[in-house]
């Protein structure tokens, strides 16, 4: 016999096997679908733990001033208003503080970003005596309370005539985020493989030109992410804000310095306002978090 | 993240910040310690608005942030900051560091045609003849404010007007035994400091601090604890500013600043009633606040400076303040028949108040210049360890007594209103 | 009893079929290795029948229980891993031992089978090491011991050798083989490497795109490939296909490559009947021709365009017309690169294909039966 | 022999001065502030000018008789005159003995600069000394004890919780279900909100007229609001902080131990569902032991920021009767309230020594079990 010579074999079974076997079948089937089933509820269940808060707050936002006072509160935005929310913007030195807030971030991070890129590159590419000394000590300064750092920086920014000044709050706040910042950077450049800036070299390229021409490139999301981090980092920071600034505060040290002294609805606006851009911002490095992370706690 | 993102975020960036290097104007920078609260900073831009010797600035500053700036800005000689406004009790430090003119002229020409209210005045040469460090500016102080609803629950017998801090206790169980919930509020988390100072110990004790632990003030703590804070809303540990709970209808009754009470009834003026605090066995403590303007010697623009506080020292604009911030006038001639319904009512309460018989005026705490919160510490520490804490009355006073008389000590701080004036440091008795 | 039923598989990973309506039983105490090109869905199969990932459609069966929606536990199965998947915070006793301990063994017998098994893979000495500092060669062993000591009436074996030097693969090749063949159980071995495929298994499926092509013997899947695939898969050199035309002559079929004409077998005359006017490929392998030196009956002459010397024999490569041939020769056959040879094709040596789709061309059965 | 490489240190150099002059150099001025203590006292000159020559020394609110004093002017930049006044004043000095000599204005406080023949010390030169004194009074105050009770009972109910959540929702996310990366994006997004923001979210929930009361009330399970935030029961408080936050931050735990999960090969968790492990005997024998350096570092930083949060504890219960650490370091450093950097210094030094102690002890801790495993 020449013919096709596998089996289509099927074991010969009597119809009570059969049956017994399509019971067997059903409830392993059961117990598959329940435990995909669970861990989706289980997925549900914690999202909604997450936006649940955050549906509130948003609900209040958009609420009327009355209806925020109103108890019981509504759970939903019904009647819709954009009152709340327009009277907190409207309050001056909302938009101001915005404003300062969104100049400080970026400046914290063009700072941080250009001074981490070649401290992350050494960390990432060289080994020098003193290396893990450096980076156990950038980990360490994030120990120390913040609060007490103002003090002594508020008298050197005075000294140096840079109270109260946008960029001096900046400089602060690269100076908190550059340690994450220089981390995250390395272990960007370590995920670039050495063979494309050696290759690039052989190609003639100087190692600075590889660097600009091959390695940056490369690495540009994942700077790109830690960039946003640190923009995040400055845009929640409300301790040194609030400490080093008087008539240029950022939106954080503004709201919390009017919070103890306005309603619920200023309160739940500003709350809702202060959230709306991490949200954006962590979506647009979502993905590149793991990464980062991962390099890190190797 | 694509690279366009990036690229864009940078050039938002230079923007930004090429605008904010621009955006300097040439204005009258007005520095002030009151109004920061949101809606009153508002009103005050608009008041300030009818100024017509030029652009203000209304910038709300902490007191100690202030006092930082104006140090700093007297170190390098170039100031940005004209005229000051802050409470009586900011400007010893200034003093101190020596950084405000003296206003004598300005306030003889302003009082050519206005009246000035002259206890002020004195308060604002700061115990000197010949200096004056600033010029009041507007007054205020702490009043009771209550929904209507309530009045049905008052003690038989109570006349509103001249309540005792026994009868507002009964008030609170009357309440909370009707209404199943604790009626009464206290702004523990904002400025209940200024309550322990300037309405609970004088009234029960006719002093501020020389009779800290004196039996009277154990009296005292042992009412707020054993007699009114059983119907007070537990919830007040986390109040700062009494009117949204009375909006809210969290409390019925509730103590706080003028200023801080007004939006309710500016809101709802047909709702609320206020009423001046009520009487201890020593008397109606309360404490007027009184707020003053200064001009520091680094003002880039004195003359804009000095028109401006004669604009403020109008009677048009203290008005205007009255009406629409609730802090009071302390110059004559000041309109007041067309008021709003809410500001009305509350003027009421503080004439009332300061009109009493047994009115205790106690003043805030002067001389202790930078460490001027430290006295506020200590009242809250007290209260907060007797009411929340539940420890020994009598250990609690003699231990905090023992660092307040630390802190006059080594400030050398006299002895203010309603406490006798002394030589040297106050003592506590 | 273990044997594994695979009935009408079908596994997806999103448009992509993994396994395409795949049906297969694997006798108990077998050994059947998986064969193909990486991407053929061998290792989807395999982990279908682990449980690792659950077939999309179809069942899976083992030892008569209908497992196809069970966890891997509930299998009584065992799996050898292609990156051993050894846990590197436990020692090698540990690691052995693992599955052991969840099954809340008792010690004694833990240690007893523990040792058992390191003593068959010859690691007993290194029981307390953490396999961090291990070479390749001893991870795999502690794989191998880890599935072994479990006991399971079904061993999955996961490409248990690509990561292993040439040297110790050869060495290693054996040793399994020996070491399965004693311990009797069902096993299912994926591999790409057709050496170890025909070394080792009782069968071997061949699959490729997600199919199975064919299930045979060693000698079988060597000699009798089904289609053009499996032939040129598997064996070094592959297949020759040399692409012949059909013709009728005095009433029998022919087939005619270059100037050659050759006659198929009376069993295949009626299959190729229906091939006449056009193409069919001729498959055979490059040691089944007999090559001569000079012309005789019935050859082909061939071109020699290279000669390799392989040491037991020397392999040419030469063409008639566009059709390549390697042939397989012995060391001292005369042959120059430019010159000629003869070739002879032993008729029975000989698959028929079909060039459209690949497949073997079998003969009526009918014709056969007659 | 090796050259020795200069260019990592180059490339290190920009962020290096950067982080000592803004790091360092005033964290080493702030814990220098926790035990210096500036005294005061006036130095009396020969003549009425600063610069010249001492004569003798007074302490701070002495009274001096004003002898004579001298009127002169300073023209300010803004174009008006300031007069400065020098006073040759007598007194008595701390040894006792009577001096004479030249003060400035400022150092003084007089009466009537023109008229007043009295006046009383009120600054001088400072200069500095070691002290104790701010650091006994913080272990003194009241609240010190129950803000580091607080403190760490906060870190213990709070990092399990989250550690267990985190590890629960990476799980989740590593079954790949269908919608992953929409559940990856809600997971972290608290990732970016501040703990003020935070607070104020819970705040919404657990004030008497909030979310919760809302629904207790409206669905009947209350007749009447219950007030969670009171002196009287804390435990509601203690809890609501611990949601608040357990909420807040639980997404940096998970992206750690997501990535962690990455890093371990799937074969190697398969490998255990094949040799019979159930769920909780994977993770229990196989994930956790290797993400052991993720949890490790997750743990550290989490014990770090959680010994510097406050906001939501102030936000959510006010922070008088509820304190933690950082919260004291605010109030002893807030301008409007103790204005103390001193004592403020001594909190941030206590929480930093804390910090990195039990860094220290997650680091050895962990260590030593490694050690202990290869010793078997």
């Amino acid at each position: 016999m020449t013919g096709r010579t596998y089996e289509q074999s099927k074991p010969l079974m009597t119809p009570a096997q059969t049956a017994a076997l399509d019971a067997q079948r059903r409830r392993a089937r059961l117990g598959h679908n329940l435990r995909r089933g669970s861990i989706y509820a289980l997925a549900v269940l914690l999202a909604i733990w997450i936006l649940l808060p955050i549906w509130l707050i948003t609900t209040m936002a958009f609420s009327t001033p009355t209806d925020v006072r109103a108890f019981p509160k509504h759970f939903f935005p019904i009647p819709f208003s954009t009152q709340t929310l327009d009277f907190f913007l409207n309050t001056q030195g909302i938009l101001n503080s915005t404003l300062n807030s969104l100049v400080v971030a970026l400046l914290a991070l063009v700072i941080s970003t250009v001074l981490a890129i070649p401290a992350g590159y050494a960390i990432a590419r060289y080994l020098f005596p003193g290396r893990d000394a450096i980076r156990l000590g950038i980990l360490s300064v994030r120990a120390f309370p913040i609060v007490v750092l103002a003090v002594p920086l508020a008298v050197v920014f005075i000294r140096l005539g840079m109270f109260d000044k946008v960029h001096s709050l900046a400089m602060m706040h690269a100076a908190l985020t550059l340690p994450t910042t220089i981390l995250v950077v390395a272990s960007v450049f370590t995920s670039v493989p050495r063979e494309f800036e050696e290759a690039a070299q052989i190609f003639g390229c100087t190692r600075m030109q590889a660097f600009w021409r091959v390695v940056l490139p490369l690495a540009v999301p994942g700077i790109a992410a830690a960039a946003i981090l640190t923009f995040v980092l400055s845009w929640n920071e409300v301790f040194a804000a609030i400490l080093l600034t008087i008539s240029n505060r950022t939106l954080p040290a503004q709201i919390l310095y009017t919070l103890d002294k306005s309603g619920d609805p200023f309160k739940f606006a500003g709350g809702f306002f202060m959230l709306v851009p991490s949200l954006i911002f962590i979506f647009f490095i979502r993905r590149y978090l793991f990464n980062m992370w991962g390099q890190i706690t190797k | 993240m694509k690279r366009g993102h990036f690229l864009l975020l940078a050039f938002v960036a230079v923007l930004l910040i090429a605008g904010t290097v621009f955006a300097q104007g040439d204005t009258i920078t007005f520095l002030s310690t009151q109004f920061n609260v949101v809606e009153e900073a508002e009103k005050a831009r608009a008041i300030l608005a009818a100024f017509e010797g030029g652009a203000v600035e209304f910038v709300g500053s902490e007191e100690a942030a202030m006092i930082d700036l104006l140090k700093a800005e007297a170190q390098t000689g170039a100031g940005t900051v004209d005229v000051i406004g802050a409470l009586h009790g900011t400007f010893p430090t200034l003093v101190n560091e020596d950084l405000m003119f003296d206003l004598t002229e300005l306030l003889a020409s302003i009082e050519e045609g206005t009246d000035v209210n002259d206890a002020f005045v004195q308060l604002g040469r700061m115990g000197t003849e010949d200096y004056q460090y600033y010029i009041p500016w507007m007054q205020a102080t702490y009043t009771m404010a209550a929904h209507k609803d309530a009045l049905q629950y008052l003690p038989e017998g109570a006349d509103i007007n001249a309540l005792t801090w026994a009868q507002l206790a009964e008030w609170g169980k009357a309440m909370q035994e009707a209404t199943g919930e604790p009626q009464l509020g206290f702004p523990v988390k904002g400025l209940f400091n200024r309550f322990l100072q300037g309405y609970a110990f004088p009234s029960f004790t006719g002093g501020m601090v020389t009779k800290f632990k004196s039996e009277a003030a154990v009296e005292m703590m042992r009412f707020l604890r054993d007699d009114l804070w059983p119907y007070v809303n537990p919830e007040s540990i986390n109040y700062d500013f009494m009117n949204g709970p009375l909006l809210s209808g969290e409390v019925m009754v509730a103590f706080d600043h003028v200023a801080r009470l007004k939006p309710a009834f500016d809101e709802r003026p047909q709702d609320f009633i206020a009423f001046p605090t009520p009487a201890g066995p020593a008397g109606r403590g309360f404490m007027p606040v009184v707020v003053g303007l200064g001009i520091p010697f680094t003002s880039p623009d004195p003359e804009g400076a000095e028109a401006l506080i004669r604009f403020m020292l109008s009677p048009e604009t203290q008005g205007a303040v009255l009406r629409d911030l609730g802090f009071y006038p302390v110059v004559s001639g000041v309109d007041t028949s067309n008021l709003p319904e809410g500001v009305a009512i509350q003027l009421g309460a503080v004439e009332a108040l300061a009109n009493s018989p047994d009115a205790i005026p106690a003043l805030l705490p002067v001389g202790l210049g930078a460490r001027g919160g430290e006295i506020n510490e200590i009242f809250r520490n007290a209260f907060d360890r007797v009411v929340n804490k539940g420890e020994d009355i009598q250990t609690v006073l003699n231990e905090e007594a023992a660092t307040l008389q630390t802190l006059l000590d080594e400030t050398g701080a006299a002895c203010w209103p309603p406490d006798a004036p002394s030589e040297g440091a106050c003592q506590v008795e | 009893m273990a044997e594994i039923v695979i009935e009408n598989a079908v596994k997806r990973f999103g448009k992509f079929v993994a396994i395409d309506d795949v049906s297969l039983t694997i006798h108990d105490q077998e050994f059947v290795v998986l064969l193909g090109p990486s991407g053929c869905g061998k290792t989807t199969l395999l982990r279908a029948v682990a449980g690792l990932g659950m077939v999309d459609s179809g069942r899976v069966l083992i030892g008569g229980k209908d497992v196809t929606y069970l966890p891997p536990k509930e299998r009584q199965i065992s799996m050898v891993f292609q990156n051993y998947a050894i846990f590197p915070h436990m020692t090698v006793f540990d690691n052995i031992a693992f599955g052991l301990k969840m099954r809340k063994l008792p010690k004694e017998t833990i240690r007893e089978r523990v040792e058992h098994a390191a003593k068959l893979l010859h690691i007993e000495t290194m029981l307390e090491r953490f396999p961090g500092a291990m070479s390749g060669g001893q991870r795999q062993r502690v794989a191998v011991a880890r599935a072994i000591a479990y006991d399971a009436k079904v061993l999955l074996m996961d490409e248990p050798l690509s990561n292993l030097d040439a040297l110790l693969r050869l060495e290693m090749r054996a040793e399994l083989k020996a070491l399965l063949a004693r311990l009797g159980a069902t096993t299912v071995y994926v591999t790409h490497d057709q050496i170890e495929a025909l070394s080792m298994g009782d069968r071997i499926a061949v699959m490729r795109n997600g199919k199975i092509l064919q299930v045979d013997s060693p000698t079988r899947v060597y000699d009798l490939p089904t289609n053009q695939f499996v032939g040129s898969f598997i064996g070094n050199p592959p297949m020759n296909f040399l692409r012949g035309q059909v013709r009728r002559e005095n009433g029998t079929v022919k087939v005619k490559i270059g100037t050659l004409l050759i006659a198929p077998p009376e069993e295949m005359q009626a299959a190729l009947g229906s091939y006449e006017g056009r193409h069919v490929y001729i498959g055979i392998r490059a040691e089944n021709m007999e090559t001569l030196d000079r012309p005789a009956d019935d050859t082909l002459p061939v071109k020699v365009e290279v000669v390799e010397p392989l040491g037991s024999q020397n392999l040419l490569t030469t063409y008639v017309e566009d059709n390549m041939i390697k042939i397989s020769t012995h060391p001292d056959f005369p042959a120059e690169v430019g010159g000629q040879v003869w070739l002879r094709f032993p008729i029975s040596k000989i698959r028929w294909i079909d060039p459209e789709t690949g497949e073997a061309i079998t003969p009526d059965m009918e014709t056969i039966l007659a | 022999m090796k050259k020795f490489p200069v260019t990592p240190y180059l490339l290190l150099l920009p962020s290096m001065i950067y982080l000592v002059l803004f790091f360092a150099y005033p964290m080493v001025q702030s814990l220098q502030l926790a035990l210096r203590r500036e005294g005061q006292f006036l130095h009396l000159r020969a003549e009425p000018a600063p610069e010249a020559a001492p004569v003798g020394t007074l302490e701070m609110q002495t009274e001096v008789r004003v002898l004579d004093r001298l009127r002169t002017e300073e023209v300010l930049p803004n174009g008006r005159t300031r007069p400065i006044y020098w006073f040759q004043v007598e007194a008595e000095d701390a040894a006792g003995s009577t001096i004479q000599g030249w003060v400035s204005q400022s150092n003084v406080f007089i009466e009537s600069r023109t008229e007043s023949t009295t006046a009383r010390v009120v600054s001088g030169e400072t200069t500095q000394e070691w002290t104790l004194d701010f650091l006994r009074r913080m272990v003194t105050d009241f609240r010190f004890g129950s803000a580091l009770g607080t403190t760490i009972l906060l870190i213990a109910l709070i990092l399990p919780l989250q550690f267990v959540l985190a590890i629960i929702m990476a799980l989740v996310l590593q079954s790949q279900i269908r919608g992953s990366t929409i559940f990856l994006y809600i997971f972290t997004l608290p990732l970016g909100i501040s703990d003020l923001a935070s607070g104020i979210l819970w705040y919404s929930i657990f004030t008497q007229r909030g979310f919760l009361n809302s629904f207790l009330v409206s669905t009947g399970l209350l007749d009447q609001p219950f007030i969670f935030i009171q002196a009287g029961n804390q435990g509601w408080m203690i809890a609501a902080i611990v949601l608040a936050e357990v909420w807040r931050a639980t997404s940096i735990v998970m992206v750690i131990v997501v990535s962690g999960l990455q890093a371990i090969s799937r074969d190697v968790i398969e490998a255990g569902e094949v040799f019979g492990a159930n769920l909780w005997q994977r993770l229990r024998y196989i994930i956790l032991p290797m993400l052991k350096p993720s949890l490790q570092v997750a743990l550290i930083l989490r014990t770090i920021l959680a010994f510097q949060v406050f906001a939501v504890v102030v936000a959510l219960t006010g922070g008088n009767v509820i304190t933690v650490l950082a919260n004291e370091t605010y109030r002893w450093y807030d301008p409007a309230r103790f204005n103390n950097p001193n004592v403020a210094a001594s909190y941030a030094g206590f929480i930093m020594l804390l910090s990195l102690g039990i860094s220290m002890f997650y680091l050895r801790a962990v260590r030593s079990q490694e050690e202990a495993e290869k010793a078997l």
